[in-house]
């Protein structure tokens, strides 16, 4: 967090040590301070010069470079042009003066935080008292008076959420892992291997029931291509499916 | 300050933090350096007749072979209802949930708000009618035509809102407070 | 016991329970018939004072508009240890400003801050609400109705300030260390 680390990097300091500037007005104040000037009367020129070399140095070091910073540097630049110009007669508007006094309000604030931190510093060890009541004051009670519109909606939020996990949708309808096509193609392969295929003890031994159904859809459909033909002697006996011996038409397979 | 002071003054002050008793071994050790046990105890000792003067509203009492600060049971009384009437002026986490379900769902009745809830909220909707912060907006013209809540002026100007349309989008609070979601 | 000491028992008892800061009013209200405020402000006043003396672990605070108990700040480093807690993170650069520009100009709004920052502060906002430093005090009238932030009373309590007229005055800030750039 040391500004004054910006100036270490040419003597070839571990890049690890580079700056961290708060934004484009915590470098200009930096560089103002540095050079020794006067607030009221910027060296324009020459600030400027040295903004863009630590921007340029802050780049070859791939620090993350806020917009803001580049923002600033196109201003100075214009600033820096308008100098140049003439000014017409009977203005007297410094182009500097916008930039004074964003930098002024900008040191003001942090030597306020300066000042907040050193507060903070001094009273970091101080803890409340909290002895326990006759009657424990549950910690979840709030002063309404600490309750804001952001707290509002973290609690609509928190219970749309407990909510959800608390009534799941009634069905899921999981993703499909089997396709008919593979199927055909895999019992059509069985069949003519075997001549006679169990298809029913098949079916029930399949570990998932995703895979039986997709097993009977891609059966059925090799019966209706007259690749197959089913038999059972009667109900809940085994369904064998056998070869016809028509060889597989996949391209007369719709879209499955 | 006296080295026996400032034992003091640490004992005293860890008795006021810890939730339980605390046994006088476990004081010396973060005492510093070559503080013993008897002096702990010593120091325990004093800090329990600096407190049995008149003016005092802390005991230092000895339980369960540890230390502990209370306060004086002679205060029972006053403290229970200095804490009731506390809790009177304050929002339990139900009264902030049905104040945010109302907010951002208004008009909604009561049925609505126990099905999001899921328990019962009629003594809370009372509550925060008393408290100026809902109203009743009609009836639902619905099987047993229930009572339609919706938030008041006061709530407006509570949360420093012209109107409704104002509250803030859940997705700018998840934007504003992050996943920092507690729900207090 | 004098009626005198017992208010001041009454008191010291009523803040160590209470977890936040606590207002004169509420405990003239529970200390029974007659006690005005101002004899309950010069009970605290007496608590306090007490509490100043050497061997005491604890102080009385006026923060956050009200009155509390804490420990002494001198005591940390053994009430970590004992507590089993890391030292409390301190604020960030980042955030501290942002603290200070909001404190002093409040109600204000993110395009505000990031203007007088110079850069964007919206992820430090964030985590300034996530430790309930800051607060939403609702919205601007202007294009866009942005959200205006405010501090909040933990704020209050965690600078040890009883209220935010007890801010450094701005003249208190120039004279304090630093080399400025505006000169003095």
């Amino acid at each position: 967090m040391d500004p004054a680390a910006v100036e270490g990097v040419q003597a070839a300091r571990p890049a690890v040590v580079l700056p961290a500037f708060e934004g484009p007005l915590d470098l200009l104040l930096h560089l103002v301070r540095e050079n020794k000037v006067s607030i009221w009367d910027i060296p324009i020129a020459r600030i400027c010069d040295q903004y863009h070399a630590v921007l340029e140095r802050m780049e070859e070091l791939d620090l993350e470079l806020a917009g803001e910073f580049l923002v600033t540097a196109s201003w100075l630049l214009a600033i820096k042009s308008r100098l140049l110009l003439p000014r017409p007669e009977g203005e007297d508007d410094d182009p500097r003066a916008e930039l004074v006094e964003r930098l002024i309000e900008y040191e003001k604030v942090k030597r306020t935080a300066a000042v907040l931190a050193g507060i903070e510093e001094v009273r970091r060890g101080i803890e409340a008292v909290s002895l326990e009541a006759p009657e424990a004051p549950s910690e979840r009670e709030l002063d309404l008076a600490d309750v804001d519109i952001i707290a509002l909606g973290q609690a609509l939020r928190a219970l749309l959420e407990r909510h959800r996990r608390e009534h799941p949708p009634a069905m899921e309808v999981p993703p499909m892992r089997y396709s008919v096509r593979e199927k055909i193609v895999e019992l059509f392969d069985l069949v003519t291997r075997q001549r006679s295929f169990p298809l029913l003890s098949h079916l029930l031994t399949r570990p998932e029931r995703l895979e039986s159904v997709t097993f009977l859809v891609a059966a059925l459909e090799l019966v209706r291509l007259g690749s197959a033909e089913m038999h059972q002697r009667q109900a809940f006996a085994e369904i064998h499916l056998t070869a016809t011996g028509t060889p597989l038409a996949m391209e007369a397979l719709g879209d499955v | 300050m006296s080295e026996t002071l400032r034992l003091q003054a640490l004992c005293e002050a860890i008795l006021a933090v810890a939730r339980e008793p605390v046994v006088a071994e476990a004081l010396a050790e973060v005492a510093g350096e070559g503080v013993t046990v008897a002096e702990v105890e010593a120091a325990l000792e004093q800090v329990r007749c600096k407190h049995e003067a008149e003016g005092s509203g802390l005991v230092v009492e000895r339980v369960g072979g540890g230390w502990r600060l209370a306060t004086r049971a002679e205060h029972e009384g006053p403290l229970r209802q200095f804490l009731g009437l506390r809790s009177r002026a304050r929002l339990s986490q139900a009264g902030l949930e049905v104040l945010a379900i109302v907010a951002y769902r208004q008009p909604i009745t009561l049925p609505e708000i126990n099905f999001l809830r899921g328990v019962s909220s009629a003594a809370v909707i009372r509550t925060l009618i008393d408290r100026k912060l809902l109203a009743v907006a009609g009836r639902k013209q619905v099987v047993g035509t229930p009572l339609l809540y919706r938030t008041t002026r006061e709530f407006l100007v509570h949360f420093g809102l012209p109107d409704l349309a104002s509250l803030p989008s859940l997705e700018e609070v998840e934007h504003v407070a992050g996943e920092g979601v507690s729900g207090t």
